[in-house]
C-alpha cells in the first residue's frame, strides 16, 4: 500500500495536497497531454463572473526577474458559459474541481455561489477577494476584514460546498483578513494571490502592460508567499492553502512545514506543463524515502 | 482539430549565424518534428528550467527535416542570446507544436509576404504547399532593411520565384515588400508574417482584390497553450464579453485577416 | 560642459540622482577600492539608532531567486559612537551622507535628529519607519499614517537638514502613508523598504534566518517598488526617491521614468561593488545620446 | 593593515576533477594573485551579472602559482554547480582578496589541520609559512570521511608531514583528525578550518596545551567587505552592543580561537 496522501480541506478530501492555482491552468483540457487531472488534489480553474467579462487589453503579460507580471483583468465567459461549454468538459477529466469565482459586489459571489450549487461536478469554491468592489469605490475586497466576512458569509450562505477564501497578499496584515474570514465560515484560506507590480518599457515611456499595473507571479514572490502563510497558519484554525512562486519538491516541502495543508502551483505550470503531477510523485517518494506522513511533515516548523 | 502536443528533450546539431543577427538552429526533436504543421510554433526553453529567464520563448517552426525541426530566430535579448550561445549537443527543452497553423487553400497562386525574421514559418510552408499542391506557382516576396538582412531566401528555390524588396535599395527593389504586391494577379492566396504595420497593409491590398490573406502575430506569451489568456489580441468587429480578444497561441498564431483588421 | 545631473531634495542639491541604500553600503569606507563617494549624489550611510543595538543571531541572510532575505537586526554602535569613529571618515570621503535614522520611541527619532543637527558632514536624514514601535505593542510606525506623521515631524521639529522619510511597502496602500508624511512636514519621501520575506530548510525544519522572518531585497522586488513609487509620485508633491532591485541603468530609467527623482542602489552593491559609481556614468552617457535633460525623463511615462 | 581588494575577470585555465564531489579551478587573476594572502578568500559570481544565482559565493584562495589563483571547490548547490561546468578560457568576475588571513606565527612547529574541503585555505598557508620560516617543522592533519575524500594533499608534500585520519579508516588513522593531535608535543601553532565541531575539538586540545590556534570560519555572506553585516558570528564572552559580533568576512575569516569559543 502506498503512502496516505489524502488531506481535509472542510468537507472535502483531496487525493493529495497538490492543486493548480486559478489562472494558470486554464480549464485542465488545455494541460491534459501532460496531466492527468485526476491524478491531482484537486484543479481550480480560472476565475467565474456572473456575466461575461472580456479582459484586459493587451499587452497583458511582461516577464520580470525571477516572475511575471500579468493584466489579464479576469476574462471569462460568465457562469453560464462555463455551466453550458465547461461543465460538461470538467466531468470527463474526472478531476476534484474547484471553481473560482470573483464579483463586484457582494450579491455577485452570493449569485455565483448559489449558481454552482447545484453542479455535483465541483466539488469547492475559491473566492477571489483580490477584486475591487464596484459599489464601494473600487476598493479591493480583500484588504478591508468586514467587507472580506461579508462576502465570505454570502457565498456560505448559498453553498454546501467548500468553500475557500483566497487571499491577497497586498495589505498591511494578512492575519486580520484570515481571522475575519475564518470568523465569517471560510473551510480553508488560500494564499497568496499576485503582489502589485510594474513595469516601464524605456524607449517608449509607457507601461509595458495596457492595464498599467498588473499582478506579479512566480519565484520572486515565494519568499513573502512563505511567510504569509506561516503568519496566517499560526492565526487560524481553517486549513491553509500555500501559493506562490512554488515550482520544485522543495518549494512545497517549505510551504507545508510552514503551515500550509496543501499548496497549489501556479506560474511554474508554463514553465513545466507537467510540473503539477510530477510533484505529486515527488513528494509521495519523499514522504517514502524519509519515513514521514503528510501530518508529520505540515506545520512541523521548529522556531 | 485535434491537437496535440508535448514537452520533448531537443539536441541541438547545428546552430549557425545566418547574418548579423539571427540564426539558425537545427535541433534532433523526432516527436515534435512528426507532429508540425506549418505555421506552428515551439515554445523554448533558453536555460535550464528555473533558471532566468523564466519564461519558455515562442518561436516558429521554420522547417522540418526528418527528425530534425529548424528555427530561425533574432537575437533580440536574454532568452535569444542564450539560445545563441548554444552549441552541437547541448540539449534544450521543446514544448510544441503549438498552435494553428496556415491553411493551404485551394488556389492557383500563392504568395508569401515575409518581412525581416517575419519569413520563418514560410520555409516550412513553402515546402508544404509545393508537395499538397505540386502545379501551383509558389511566390515568395521577401522584405528586409538591406541586403544584409536577407535571410535564407536561396533555401526557398528551386520551385519558388523570390522577389526581393530593400529599404534602401541594396537589393531587388527600393521599397516597401507590399509594394511588389502589385506585380500579383489571379486567384492568389497570401499567406504573411513581418510587422504588423507591413502586415496590415498584406491584408489591406488582399481585400481589395479578394485574395484570401492569412496573417501570423506575435504575442508576448506565458503558457503557449491557451491556458493563461495573456496572447490575447482583439478581433475586428463589435464583439461582447469574453469574446473581443482572440489568443494567438491557441486561436493563432495564423489568423484570416478580416478576424482580426476590419 | 557636461549635462546637468544636479536634483533638488528639500534644500539639498544632490550632484546626480544615484545614492546609495542604507545597509548596503556600510559607512562608505568599505567601498572605497570601488567608488569614489565624492562621485555619487548622496550615500545613505547604515542605520543608527540612539543605543547600540547588537543586532541579530546568525545566519541572518540567505538567497532567495533574483533576491536576498536579511535579518541584520538594525545592529548599529548608536549615535554615540557614529559621531566619534564615523564622522571623522565620512568628512574625510567629501560624500554627501545622508543618516538613516531609527527607533523604538518617537522620542528616539526626536533625539537623533537633534544629536545629528550640529554635524556639517551630514546633509540629510533619511527616517526608516520600518521598525517597530516599542511603545504601542511593536506595531510598525510605518503601517498606521498617524504614527508615520508624529515620528516626522518630531525629526523635523528638531533638525534643520532635508529630511527624507523611508516607507515601508508592507501596507495595504502606501500612498496614504506617504501623504501623512507629506502633511506633517517631510522634505521627500524614499521607497521602498524590504517586503518582510521567509524561508525554511527542508531538512532541518528550521527557519533559514535565526531571526524566523527577514527582509526580501534585489531584483525580485523591483516590480512592487516601481508601483510604489509611480503611485506615491502621483500621490505626493515632495520628490520620491526610488528603492528597490536597481541593478541596470535600464532599471534606473524605469524607476526616474515612473516618476522618481532620484534612485538609491541597495543589493546591487553586493554583486558589482562599482555599480552605483558606473550608474552615475551610464545616465550621464543616455542623456547625452538621447539628448535629453533629467527633468524631462522624471515623471514621464506615459500611461 | 591596509586591505586593497579589486574585481578582476579571471580567465579559468583550468577546472579539474580532484575527487567525485570536489574540483580545483586554476583562474588567471594577476591582480588578485598579486595581493593575497594566505587565509584569505575570494567572492565569485558564478553566473553572469544580474543572473542566477544572484549572490557571488565565498571561496578560499587554496594557491596562487605567478598570476594565477587555484581555488579547490566542493560542488553543493546552484553556485558551484556553475563553476563545476566553466571551461578552460570562460572567464568569470571575481572579488579579493578579502578578509584577514592567517598570521604566522613565531614557532618551532605548525600544525595545520583540515577536515573535508576545509583544507582548502591550507596549502597557500603551508607554502607561505615554508617561505617564511624554512626551519620551522610543518604538520598537516587531514581528515575526511574515507580516502576517496582526500583532496590533494600530495601537493603539500615535500616539506609538509602528512597525517591522515579517516572516518572509515580507508587510509590513514581510524577516526577522527583531532585524534592524530594526540601525538603533537611541543611550540605549537594550530591552523585549523573545516566543519565547525572538529575545529572546536581542535581549540579545545589547542588551550589545553596552550598552543596558538587559528580558525576559519564561515557564515553566509552577501558583500565579502564587511558592508552588509550580514556575515555575523557570535564572539566568545560577554560584549554589548555592537560589539556581540564579529564579521567572519572583515575580521576573519581566521579568528584566534577564544576569540569565538571560550
Ligand atoms: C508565435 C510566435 C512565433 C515567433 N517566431 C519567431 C521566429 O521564428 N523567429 C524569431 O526570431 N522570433 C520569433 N518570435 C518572436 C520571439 O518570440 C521573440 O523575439 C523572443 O521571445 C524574444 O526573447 P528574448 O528573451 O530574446 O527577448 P526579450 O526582449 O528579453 O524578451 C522579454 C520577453 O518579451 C517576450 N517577447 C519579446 N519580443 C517578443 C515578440 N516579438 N513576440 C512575442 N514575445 C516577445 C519574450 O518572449 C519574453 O517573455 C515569435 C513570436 C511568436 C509569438
Ligand atoms: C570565507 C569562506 C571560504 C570558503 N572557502 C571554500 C572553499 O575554499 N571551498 C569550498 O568548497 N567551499 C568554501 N566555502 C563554502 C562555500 O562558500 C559554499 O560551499 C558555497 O557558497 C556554496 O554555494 P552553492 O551555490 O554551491 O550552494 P547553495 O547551497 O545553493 O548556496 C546557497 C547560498 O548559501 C551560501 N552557502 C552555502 N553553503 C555555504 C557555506 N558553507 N558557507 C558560506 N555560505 C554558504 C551560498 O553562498 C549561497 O548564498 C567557503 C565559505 C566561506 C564563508
Ligand atoms: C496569468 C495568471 C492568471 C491568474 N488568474 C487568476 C484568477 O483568475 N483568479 C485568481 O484567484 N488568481 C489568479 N491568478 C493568481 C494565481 O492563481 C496565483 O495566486 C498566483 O499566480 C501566485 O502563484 P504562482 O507564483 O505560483 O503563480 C492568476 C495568475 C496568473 C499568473
Ligand atoms: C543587508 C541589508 C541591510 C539593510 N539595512 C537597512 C537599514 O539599516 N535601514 C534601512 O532603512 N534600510 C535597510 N535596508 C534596506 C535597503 O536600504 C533597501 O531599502 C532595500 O534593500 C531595497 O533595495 P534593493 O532591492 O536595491 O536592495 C537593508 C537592506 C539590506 C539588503
Ligand atoms: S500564451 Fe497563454 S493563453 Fe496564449
Ligand atoms: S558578508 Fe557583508 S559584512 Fe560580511
Amino acid at each position: 500500500m502506498g503512502i496516505d496522501l489524502s488531506v481535509q480541506i472542510g468537507s472535502l478530501q483531496l487525493k493529495n495536497p497538490i492543486m493548480t492555482a486559478s489562472g494558470t491552468f486554464g480549464y485542465g483540457e488545455e494541460f491534459s497531454p501532460f496531466v492527468d487531472c485526476a491524478d491531482l488534489g484537486a484543479i481550480v480553474v480560472k476565475g467565474i463572473s456572473v456575466t461575461p467579462r472580456p479582459g484586459n487589453p493587451p499587452p497583458r503579460i511582461v516577464e520580470t526577474e525571477a516572475g511575471m507580471l500579468n493584466a489579464i483583468g479576469l476574462q471569462n465567459g460568465g457562469i453560464e458559459r462555463f455551466i453550458d461549454s465547461k461543465i460538461p468538459m470538467l466531468r470527463e477529466l474526472d478531476a476534484t474541481v474547484i471553481v473560482n469565482i470573483l464579483g463586484d459586489s457582494v450579491e455577485d459571489y452570493a449569485e455565483l455561489a448559489r449558481r454552482l450549487e447545484p453542479l455535483p461536478e465541483v466539488a469547492g469554491i475559491e473566492v477571489n477577494i483580490s477584486c475591487p468592489n464596484v459599489k464601494k469605490g473600487g476598493v479591493a475586497f480583500g484588504t478591508v476584514p468586514e467587507m472580506a466576512a461579508r462576502v465570505t458569509r454570502a457565498v456560505k450562505d448559498h453553498s454546501s460546498k467548500t468553500v475557500i477564501v483566497k487571499l491577497s497578499p497586498n495589505v498591511t496584515d494578512i492575519t486580520v483578513i484570515a481571522r475575519a474570514v475564518a470568523e465569517a465560515g471560510a473551510d480553508a484560506v488560500s494564499l497568496i494571490n499576485t503582489l502589485i507590480g510594474m513595469a516601464i518599457d524605456v524607449d517608449s515611456r509607457r507601461p509595458k502592460l495596457a492595464n498599467v499595473i498588473g499582478g506579479l507571479s512566480g519565484p520572486a514572490i515565494k519568499p513573502v508567499a512563505l511567510r504569509m502563510v506561516y503568519q496566517v497558519a499560526q492565526a487560524v484554525n481553517i486549513p491553509v492553502i500555500g501559493i506562490g512562486g512554488i515550482t520544485s519538491l522543495n518549494d512545497v516541502l517549505e510551504f507545508l512545514i510552514a503551515g500550509a495543508c496543501a499548496v497549489q502551483i501556479g506560474t511554474a505550470n508554463f514553465i513545466n506543463p507537467a510540473v503539477s503531477s510530477e510533484l505529486v510523485l515527488g513528494l509521495e517518494q519523499y514522504l517514502t524515502t524519509h519515513q514521514c506522513s503528510l501530518a508529520d511533515l505540515i506545520g512541523s516548523v521548529r522556531v | 482539430m485535434v491537437v496535440v502536443q508535448c514537452v520533448e528533450q531537443g539536441v541541438v546539431q547545428r546552430n549557425s549565424q545566418v547574418n548579423q543577427d539571427s540564426l539558425a538552429m537545427v535541433i534532433l526533436s523526432p516527436r515534435i518534428a512528426a507532429m508540425a504543421r506549418p505555421g506552428q510554433f515551439v515554445m523554448v526553453a533558453c536555460s535550464k528550467t528555473g533558471q532566468s529567464p523564466l519564461l519558455r520563448r515562442p518561436l516558429s517552426i521554420h522547417a522540418v527535416d526528418g527528425d530534425c525541426l529548424t528555427l530561425l530566430y533574432r537575437v533580440v535579448g536574454q532568452g535569444t542570446e542564450l539560445l545563441a550561445n548554444m552549441n552541437v549537443n547541448n540539449s534544450l527543452s521543446i514544448l510544441g507544436p503549438l498552435g494553428m497553423g496556415f491553411a493551404i487553400a485551394e488556389r492557383k497562386h500563392h504568395c508569401l509576404v515575409g518581412g525581416g525574421i517575419g519569413i520563418a514559418p514560410l520555409l516550412f510552408l513553402a515546402r508544404a504547399i509545393r508537395r499538397a499542391q505540386p502545379d501551383s506557382q509558389i511566390t515568395l516576396l521577401a522584405g528586409a532593411r538591406s541586403d544584409l538582412e536577407l535571410l535564407v531566401i536561396e533555401k526557398f528555390q528551386p520551385g519558388v520565384e523570390v522577389l526581393i524588396a530593400t529599404d534602401d535599395g541594396s537589393e531587388g527593389h527600393h521599397g516597401f515588400v507590399t509594394e511588389l504586391l502589385a506585380e500579383i494577379t489571379g486567384d492568389v492566396e497570401v499567406y504573411t508574417c513581418g510587422p504588423t504595420p507591413m502586415m496590415k497593409g498584406v491584408a489591406a491590398i488582399a481585400r481589395k482584390h479578394s485574395w484570401g490573406c492569412q496573417v501570423s502575430l506575435e504575442s508576448h506569451m506565458a503558457c503557449g497553450m491557451g491556458a493563461c489568456l495573456g496572447c490575447a489580441v482583439e478581433r475586428s468587429g463589435v464583439h461582447e464579453g469574453a469574446d473581443k480578444y482572440v489568443h494567438v497561441c491557441k486561436d493563432g498564431p495564423v489568423f484570416k485577416a478580416g478576424e482580426i483588421w476590419a
